[in-house]
């Protein structure tokens, strides 16, 4: 079961870093969510997969039953979702802001903060 | 006076679902459900007093109405021949409330072939897609005497 | 939005989303959920509403700002474990009570405000993020 | 010892203050301290004189082995004494000159910072503390070259002297740390007590390079000659202070220093005597070439310390004393002729060489202590500066090839001769001259420095034995690491060394007679080449351009190319380890399981349409798809809480998303040519390929499920709940949790400071809303 | 089992946390936020500096969150790296905040500086003190999160370009960071770090192991802004608040640094063998690069974003070389630089707020103008190039001692360069900037701005500190050379994060109930 | 027994679900479309909450998977309601078949504004959405 | 009875199945082919409900009703997408209406 996740988050590794190096703003959102994904996946295979029974310890009993789940990866997961989540909106209202303040979703045109360079450098004995 | 019944409907909601009628468990239910109801307290104070008999019969009405739907749709679905003629259809509307007039559009929508686009911006109209129309005002009469009568009952 | 239809059914799914989400925060120690699910259906009652209702009746349901509801939330999680220095524990030390005056609470404990903390701090920010992104054009 | 060395510090904090409390008396005020340093350090006259040595040392760092050792010997007491009495009279003069000046203050500050941090290097027994002196005396006199900062010329030639000694100091700093850690001490005098270590370690070669390096760059040896005539920009106490009597001979205390440790090799003989020689020559040649007298001094005070490097290279017994001779020879004539020159300038308002004559009777004592001076730097008798020539030629006379050694020598003193009196005597006599103020004597202080130590030149060389025992001696005895018999007296017969000297004298004097014309041919000729001055703006330029050009490269502003460069280095990272150490996954073939693959595929669709679908709307829904993919996998291996996070998190981004991009454009244009696309998708699958390997090759090993067999086991018993992934949540990785909502509550608040301020820029911090950008 | 002592270790992060709480839920009152803020930070500093006390004392100390012990828990543990880091963190960012008091006017202060300061410090100290790797992982999230937060405040075009590409790309890096732990849970099936160490000791150190450990450098070295991932930084830094600026550049990169000492000295002391090969080169590079970076620039502010650069290469470069000096010097840079960018950066700020922009071109005539803030820059600045005997000399000495000692003439030679390029730049700068007049091309000063009491007390704080720890050496060069002499042998510090070293798996239930 | 209810729920439930899916591919107009997604899509996925609820026998389960099939009722209508007008709204094409369209020309210019019939009541006396949404 | 029953359940699990499979297929068809964006909007519904149905399906196959919650949970934020993207797409609508602006080649046909 292992290697057919695992190959799929190879792929969505590679469909991820694909959008990344896209130069759009929406498409680099998009990688970024893909990106949380493939990795949230990659948490999950490297905690070894069980079939169809949850982490619960069912009622009446007062251990866990072996063969459940691996809880811990799912806790991390749980925590990595959340977090991706939040810088995710941060990013989407951010990408909204930078588009509607410098006109543009094409990151190749934002040289605000660092523009082309435009006079020559001070030389040596300008000093 | 009507909130206070809806509240203690979601309290009972509450014990159900949480398999306990133990008086604590209610009561922190009534709570909850008083709480969650006083962050949506606005649009309650229009409410009419419903009659919970009157809602079962409407209930009833439309299981029966969402069994004859899916066998309708089904057949039009399926048959090979699209031989069905849809139109979009203007009802009039008597009732006023805004809960009945959303039960009703919502009826409409669930039962067979009828599906309701949009209300006039008055209140006055509903606008409906019927998926075989032959005649417009006999869909009008059924839903008239159907659902609307019994929605009338059931919240006046 | 400008619906008659959503606007007449949205206080209604809003109180049932709400109801549902305090309902998965609570039984999260037990079964699938926790503060953080409930915490987001929490959120997404809101954003129905403030979909339906308008982001100025969204703000009002909440009273106070969504995000004082997300410090507040932080603050009591924080607290919750701190607390356990009292009692001579570590940080983060989950303190339990069994109250006999109402056996079938079966407890309350600083862990249950923990994730009454997590539930606070999600439906704020996100309630916050998303009304900041309806308010401004 | 450490309090001397510091007092001057503590008293330099202060100077401002005692300026503005003292008005224009502050220079007798603060000479007031070299003066007491001066006797104080006088007191080791006599047991230095009699070989003993003195150790001081105060704990600094002892984790680092490194203290504030200091040790005294003939070689540091000589610089000691130079540096706190030429000190005294410097403070004096430098009140007087720069009576009135606003920053006054500011400069008897740096330059009594700049008299600790000389006295600090001579003593310094530990490298590092050496060091830390020998930076120090770099800054300080950055500050002083730079003291006159509202003019171009200043600020070149204070950053090229801090350019060139620091970029010297590091390279020095690496070869006393070589030397301490080839000789397993920090202290000099350990260190030099036993020189074959140093000698024959394989590291030696590196050592003497790099110490040579920072002496040559300091003491201004070819080609690192230029600096120091620029450094003249500089108020003329600092020129006469820094740039002649102390801080160009630290390269020279260095190698002095280092005589028992480095020296005596093929190598060091070889080097030092090519480099000073041409030193020597070259500075003594420009020094006729100019005509301002500062500029001339300046490039004579390069030919001396060519001189001295090219004697320490000899390092034969006559060799070293000469040195030490010359070296307390130069520091009282030129120090003198120094103050002379800026007292003319200051008298007059002119510093040329043409336009000065006839000021004897107008300013008699300046007058007296010019030619005093050049009389003893012409090397006439009955001067010290006789005896420290005569010495010199002895050196020469002793060395390996002594032809060609004396030549060298007679070149550069017969230069310094013709200088000398073109500065010592020229201004002075003749037809008055018209200046540009009305010439007039200046003050006490201005010239009683000068006269002092022009007296004591003539002093030092009637009573030669003084010089001799207290001075030279055992100066030289310390550099050369052995006791010799030293032994100085102005007349010893008509010997070589009369001869060279005469022949000096014939040739000085004659290029004195021709001075205007030999100064005009050699403006011709050397003016028009290239010359390291040139080099250096050169050197400048090029780190610059090379800067701009990695910068460029690197720097491009365009997040894409940020993005390749970073996924190229990650697919490196992971690609490569693999494929050198070969991949061990254990490809098990997977079973036909008809969910798991169709979700797969659900999933893997959803991501692909991503990318692949040009509509926004599609895009988000297949985003959403794929989310709902993961969500289903979760589902189907036994994670219902994550599978219900998923679904809720995926659907709200989308929500979000949606109500985003309603207000973007249009959806982003994906502008990558084929080539383009073909190259990121090859560095999209290598990362993914490489990375879906190494989680075969990982998962193909069992897990250690250790921790979650604990969370099971105390779940229930221990934190009362029965979804043990809600209690890692809570209870056992609570921490994270904690972190987790941190992580949301911050999002919200960042999401209102994104709003909360549009654009404007009204702010308080104005901070590039540049006025610049308006051309 | 946890004495009020181990609580040493959650009062630097437990109380800047409760203070950002409190002064969220105080949203919208920026004065009683900034009370919070302050008494947040001093509270901080006081903690940090009593547990830094503790750990000299007594060792390193830990304590297991909720009573359950690491591997099991997650441990936050202090030995004398982190204490020391810790505290002089805490300082720094109590000058900072006055700083940011005086600095920002109260519409910023309104939109969320302050909480997003406290999480951001609260952020970096628990990177400092945790003892588990995922942990590790969520304060790097915090920290991000805070700073993506501070990058936009105030709006203005170069912000939010700066804020896209800052954000992006440091995403992808604590993503990476993300996937490296993951991967190596997969390995070991463990997350504490002290018990990673023998886990992964017990590992063949083949093809896995050994991309891991170079996920790790690419991870933290993009948050360590080493060349060539260290886009982010020239990108952004300059485009902030001042105060914002000054946090970022006396922390952020000092967290990835620090985060790659701990993980290549506990997790993989002895694998790991082509990253820290890697790491010598990049380290060299990332010197060279920054210096030449910060040559190459024309705006002031960027020109220190630069030179935070180098100073990363250095104390990665004692890293790579690894033995106990270069560690001494490592840590010592990084106390160092902590203080120095700060001041830098606030020196930059009001520069610019003095002459009136940041070109260089056209900055002119503040050593009249303003006398406090040119001594104070000169400090910095050469503390930064290595001149003694500011405290950025001694790490040098250190660095190249035990460069030559180890045979990495490379890094000895990268620091010197690094340091003499930063010489040039410092000295070019304070020529241009202060020194020339506005005759020459430059514009006059813009006002008579000098900071006031306030900035230039802050400001001067940490230029003196800069100049004491540089002459005054011995507590800073103690400590470093305890933390040095910690890191090659781990030992106490893993036996207080384990509790119990030798229980590992599965202790019987009943001892762990006693235990609790 | 209990099983038999429950996989009968479940077969019809799976009908409804094909029939929504094959109605969604072939049927001509959208708003045809809707019929089918609407009414066979939530009747397939609730008659499967349905099954649930027999066939656990468990009164927690039984109650959240009623309150889950109350909610998809709630919601279905809604949201077609609100796709139906956006979609007339966005002016997607009805199919050739359809008789009567009541609804053209009612929408104002810039559409936030629906008119009623001329049979119904005065538009202005109960006009109070048109300032919201 | 029972045994039949308990056969028929199995039956009618893997039939629901593939039924679901199928409808999903045909119901990508709509969502890719369009050809307006509402058609996009209500086959995504369909699929949220084809999930929630799955879901459901999963649940009682594998006896496991923790997943339940699951299902709900699709339910509601399904509702909670489709509202947004009919949202945009009358917000779209609307903003055709009033100023007839060229819109977006990427959606649409
Ligand atoms: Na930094
Ligand atoms: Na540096």
């Amino acid at each position: 079961m292992e290697s057919i996740l695992a190959i799929l988050v190879g792929l969505l590794f590679a469909i991820s870093v694909y959008l990344l190096l896209s130069g759009s703003l929406i498409r680099l959102i998009l990688g970024v969510f893909v990106l949380g994904n493939a990795t949230h996946l990659l948490i999950f295979v490297s905690g070894r997969l069980t079939r169809e029974s949850p982490p619960l310890i069912d009622k009446g009993l007062k251990v866990a039953e072996a063969g459940i789940a691996n809880p811990l990866p799912q806790a991390l997961i749980l925590t990595a979702i959340v977090i991706s989540f939040a810088l995710f909106a941060f990013l989407l209202v951010l990408s909204r802001r930078a588009y509607r303040t410098l006109d543009t979703v094409d990151t190749d045109a934002m040289r605000i903060a660092e523009p082309e360079p435009d006079a020559p450098p001070m030389r040596g004995r300008d000093v | 006076m009507n909130l206070l019944v809806v509240n203690m409907v979601l309290a009972l909601i509450w014990g159900v679902v949480t398999n306990s009628f133990s008086p604590s468990n209610l009561a922190f239910g009534f709570v909850l459900s008083f709480l969650c109801l006083w962050l949506v307290r606005e649009r309650f104070d229009q409410h009419d007093f419903y009659k919970p008999f009157r809602i079962l019969r409407l209930a009833a009405l439309f299981v029966y109405e969402l069994a004859l739907s899916g066998y309708r749709v089904a057949r039009d679905t399926l048959s090979p021949r699209m031989e069905f003629r849809p139109a979009i259809v203007a009802f009039p509307l008597e009732l006023e409330s805004p809960l009945g007039i959303m039960l009703l559009a919502n009826l409409i929508t669930l039962t067979p072939g009828t599906l309701s686009v949009d209300i006039s911006t008055d209140r006055s109209t509903l606008y409906i897609h019927a998926m075989d129309v032959d005649d417009a005002d006999e869909l009008r009469a059924d839903i008239r005497n159907g659902f609307e009568r019994r929605i009338r009952e059931a919240l006046e | 939005m400008n619906s008659l239809i959503l606007r007449t059914a949205t206080p209604l799914l809003a109180g049932l989303m709400l109801l549902f989400s305090v309902y998965v925060l609570l039984r999260g120690h037990n079964e699938p959920g926790g503060g953080f699910i409930g915490g987001l259906i929490g959120a997404s009652a809101f954003a129905i509403y403030a979909i339906a209702e308008g982001l100025a009746a969204a703000r009002r349901a909440l009273v106070v700002q969504p995000i004082t509801i997300a410090g507040t939330g932080l603050l009591l999680a924080a607290l919750s474990g701190v607390v356990s220095i009292l009692f001579g524990d570590a940080f983060l030390t989950g303190q339990w009570w069994f109250p006999s005056f109402a056996p079938d609470m079966k407890y309350a404990s600083t862990v249950v405000l923990f994730d009454v903390g997590v539930y606070l701090v999600v439906v704020g920010a996100i309630a916050g993020i998303a009304f900041a992104l309806e308010g401004r054009e | 010892m450490l309090a001397a060395t510091l007092a001057p510090f503590v008293l330099g904090v202060c100077a401002p203050m005692v300026r503005r409390i003292a008005g224009d008396q502050v220079g007798w005020v603060l000479a007031v301290l070299p003066a007491a340093l001066t006797v104080y350090f006088a007191q080791f006259l006599a047991p230095v004189a009699v070989g003993e040595t003195l150790s001081f040392s105060t704990e600094w760092i002892p984790a680092l082995g490194i203290s504030l050792s200091f040790y005294v010997d003939g070689l540091s007491l000589l610089f000691a004494l130079l540096i706190s009495f030429i000190g005294t009279f410097i403070v004096l003069y430098a009140g007087a000159y720069l009576k009135g000046h606003a920053d006054l203050g500011r400069f008897l500050m740096f330059l009594l910072m700049f008299m600790g941090s000389m006295l600090g290097l001579v003593l310094s027994d530990n490298v590092v503390t050496l060091f830390v002196f020998w930076e120090l005396t770099s800054i300080t006199s950055f500050l002083l070259i730079g003291f006159n900062h509202d003019k171009s010329r200043s600020r070149r030639a204070a950053l090229q002297a801090l350019v060139v000694t620091g970029g010297g100091g590091l390279a020095l700093l690496a070869g006393l740390l070589l030397m301490a850690q080839a000789g397993g001490a920090m202290e000099l005098s350990t260190l030099l007590a036993d020189g074959e270590v140093l000698r024959e370690h394989p590291w030696y070669l590196a050592m003497l390079i790099l110490v040579l390096c920072g002496a040559f760059t300091k003491s201004a040896q070819v080609p690192f000659h230029f600096w120091l005539p620029n450094a003249m920009e500089a108020p003329t106490p600092v020129s006469a202070y820094l740039h002649s009597a102390t801080m160009v001979k630290a390269g020279v205390y260095l190698l002095a220093r280092m005589n028992p440790g480095l020296g005596g090799t093929e190598v060091w003989h070889v080097v030092l005597m090519v480099f000073g020689g041409a030193t020597l020559i070259t500075g003594a040649i420009l020094a006729l070439r100019n005509t301002d007298l500062k500029l001339m001094l300046a490039q004579t005070t390069v030919a001396s310390l060519g001189l001295l490097v090219f004697l320490i290279g000899i390092g034969e017994h006559y060799a070293i004393q000469a040195a030490m001779a010359y070296l307390f020879a130069h520091s009282m004539f030129k120090g003198a002729l120094f103050m002379v020159a800026g007292s003319v300038d200051h008298g007059t308002g002119t510093r040329d060489l043409h336009r000065l004559s006839g000021l004897g009777r107008i300013m008699p004592f300046t007058a007296t202590a010019g030619a005093l001076a050049a009389l003893s730097m012409s090397g006439l008798p009955p001067f010290f500066g006789f005896i420290a020539k005569e010495w010199v030629y002895k050196g020469t006379l002793d060395g390996s090839l002594p032809l060609v050694l004396t030549a060298v020598a007679i070149t550069g003193n017969a230069l310094m001769f013709a200088v000398a009196f073109l500065v010592g005597f020229k201004p002075f006599f003749g037809k008055p001259s018209d200046t540009p103020h009305k010439p007039h004597e200046g003050t006490l202080g201005l010239w009683i420095g000068a006269l002092t130590l022009a007296v004591l030149s003539l002093f030092f060389g009637l009573f030669s034995n003084i010089s001799e025992s207290l001075f030279v001696g055992p100066a030289a005895i310390a550099v050369a690491g052995h006791t010799m018999a030293v032994d100085l007296y102005l007349w010893g017969g008509f010997k070589a060394p009369v001869v060279a000297s005469i022949i000096t004298v014939a040739i000085g004097a004659l290029l004195f007679w021709q001075g205007r014309r030999a100064s005009d041919a050699l403006a011709r000729l050397i003016d028009p080449l290239w010359g390291p001055d040139k080099g250096y703006d050169q050197f400048i330029d090029a780190i610059i351009a090379l800067a701009r050009g990695v910068s460029g490269v690197l720097q491009t502003g365009i997040l894409r190319r940020y993005m390749l460069i970073t996924f190229l280095v990650l697919a490196a990272a992971v690609v490569l380890p693999q494929l050198f150490d070969g991949i061990g996954i254990a490809f098990q073939t997977p079973p036909v399981d008809l969910l798991v693959w169709s979700v797969a595929l659900l999933t893997l669709g959803g991501g692909l349409a991503v990318v692949l679908i040009r509509s926004r709307l599609i895009a988000i829904m297949s985003m959403g798809i794929m989310g709902t993919g993961v969500a289903f996998i979760f589902l189907l291996f036994g994670a219902p809480d994550l599978a219900f996070t998923q679904l809720m998190v995926e659907t709200l981004s989308v929500v979000i998303l949606a109500l985003v991009i309603t207000r973007l454009p249009v959806f982003g244009s994906d502008h990558r040519g084929p080539l383009q696309v073909a190259r990121d998708a090859a560095i999209g699958v290598a990362v993914g390929g490489a990375l879906a390997a190494l989680l075969l090759t990982i998962t193909g090993a069992p897990l250690d499920i250790g921790l979650s067999t604990y969370f099971g086991e105390r779940s229930y018993t221990e934190a009362f709940g029965r979804n043990i992934v809600n209690v890692i949540l809570v209870d056992f990785r609570a921490l994270d949790t904690l972190g987790e909502i941190a992580v949301v509550t911050i999002a919200g608040v960042s999401v209102l400071a994104l709003y909360a301020i549009t654009g404007g820029d009204g702010a308080d911090e104005t901070t590039t809303s540049d006025a610049d950008k308006t051309p | 089992m946890s004495e009020m002592a181990a609580w040493l270790v959650v009062w630097p992060i437990a109380i800047p946390l409760i203070g950002a709480s409190i002064a969220i839920v105080l949203w919208g009152r920026p004065n009683a936020q900034s009370a919070i803020g302050l008494i947040a930070i001093t509270l901080q500093l006081v903690a940090s500096l009593a547990l830094l006390g503790h750990v000299w004392t007594n060792g390193p100390v830990a304590m297991s969150m909720g009573g359950w012990p690491a591997p099991f828990g997650i441990a936050m543990a202090a030995d004398t790296l982190g204490a020391g880091l810790t505290a002089a963190a805490s300082a720094v960012a109590l000058a900072i905040l006055v700083y940011g008091l005086g600095a920002t006017d109260i519409e910023h202060r309104r939109a969320g500086i302050i909480p997003l300061l406290l999480a951001l410090v609260m952020g970096v100290a628990g990177a400092f003190l945790t003892a588990d790797i995922f942990n590790l992982y969520v304060w790097f999230e915090i920290t991000l999160i805070s700073s993506f937060g501070l990058m936009v405040l105030g709006g203005r075009r170069e912000q939010l370009d700066g804020a896209v590409k800052y954000a992006f790309l440091n995403l992808l890096a604590t993503t990476l960071l993300l996937i490296a732990i993951a991967l190596l849970y997969g390995m070991t099936g463990t997350l504490s770090m002290a018990d990673l160490s023998s886990k992964v000791a017990a590992l063949p150190d083949d093809a896995p192991i050994e991309t891991i450990a170079l996920l790790f450098l690419v991870s933290l070295g993009m948050k360590s802004a080493l060349f060539p991932l260290h886009f982010w930084l020239p990108a952004a830094y300059h485009t902030p608040l001042p105060t914002v600026s000054a946090i970022f550049a006396a922390l952020l990169t000092k967290v990835g640094v620090y985060s790659l000492v701990r993980v290549f000295m506990i997790v993989f002391p002895e694998s790991g063998e082509i990253a820290r090969e890697a790491m010598a080169w990049v380290a060299v590079a990332t010197m060279i690069v920054g210096a030449l970076g910060a040559l190459a620039e024309t705006d002031i502010r960027r020109v220190v974003s630069y030179t935070v650069i180098s100073g990363v290469g250095v104390m990665v470069g004692g890293l790579a070389i690894g033995s106990e000096l270069a560690l001494l010097g490592s840590t010592f840079y990084v106390i160092h630089s902590i203080i120095v960018s700060a001041a830098l950066f606030m020196a930059a700020g009001m520069v610019a707020r003095a002459g009136g922009g940041t070109r260089i071109a056209h900055l002119a005539g503040l050593y009249k103008g303003a006398p406090f803030l040119s001594v104070a820059f000169l400090i910095s600045g050469l503390s930064l190039a290595g001149v003694p005997p500011l405290a950025g000399f001694w790490p040098k000495v250190y660095l190249v001692r035990a460069g030559l000692e180890a045979g990495e003439y490379a890094i000895v030679a990268g620091v010197l360069v690094s340091g003499f390029l930063t010489l040039m730049l410092i000295g070019r700068i304070f020529a241009l900037v202060f020194w020339r007049e506005a005759a020459d091309g430059g514009h006059a000063m813009a006002s008579s701005y000098d900071g006031g009491a306030i900035l230039k007390g802050a400001l001067g704080a940490l230029a003196a500190l800069t100049f004491v720890i540089g002459v005054y050496a011995a507590p800073v060069a103690n400590l470093s050379a305890r933390a040095a002499a910690e890191l090659l042998a781990p030992d106490a510090y893993i036996e207080a994060v384990l509790e119990r070293p030798a229980q590992a798996a599965a202790p019987d239930s009943d001892s762990m109930e006693a235990s609790r | 027994m209990i099983d038999l209810v429950a996989g009968i729920v479940i077969l019809i439930g799976a009908l409804f679900s094909l029939i929504a899916g094959i109605g969604l591919f072939r049927l001509p107009d959208i708003f045809v479309r809707m019929h089918a997604a609407t009414k066979a899509g939530t009747l397939g996925a609730g008659l499967v909450l349905l099954a649930i609820a027999v066939d656990s026998q468990d009164i927690g389960v039984v109650t959240r998977a009623i309150a889950g099939l109350v909610f998809l009722l709630l919601t279905a209508p809604v949201a077609a309601h609100l796709l139906g007008r956006a979609a007339y709204l966005s002016q997607a094409e009805l199919w050739s078949e359809t008789s009567i369209d009541e609804l053209a020309g009612k929408y104002d210019a810039d559409g936030r504004r629906l008119a009623g019939t001329p049979t119904s009541r005065l538009q202005s006396e109960t006009d109070d959405n048109a300032n919201l949404g | 009875m029972e045994e039949f029953g308990a056969r028929l359940l199995d039956g009618s699990i893997i039939f629901a199945y593939g039924a679901m499979i199928i409808s999903f297929a045909l119901t990508v068809f709509r969502l890719l082919c369009g050809p307006t964006p509402a058609d996009r909007v209500v086959a995504l519904d369909m699929l949220a409900l084809l999930g929630i149905g799955f879901i459901g399906l999963f649940s009682i196959s594998t006896g496991e009703y923790a997943f339940l919650d699951v299902a709900i949970a699709l339910a509601l934020v399904g509702f909670l997408a489709t509202v947004a993207f009919a949202r945009y797409v009358y917000k779209r609508a609307l903003d055709e209406h009033h100023k007839h602006l060229p819109v977006d080649p990427g959606d649409g046909a």
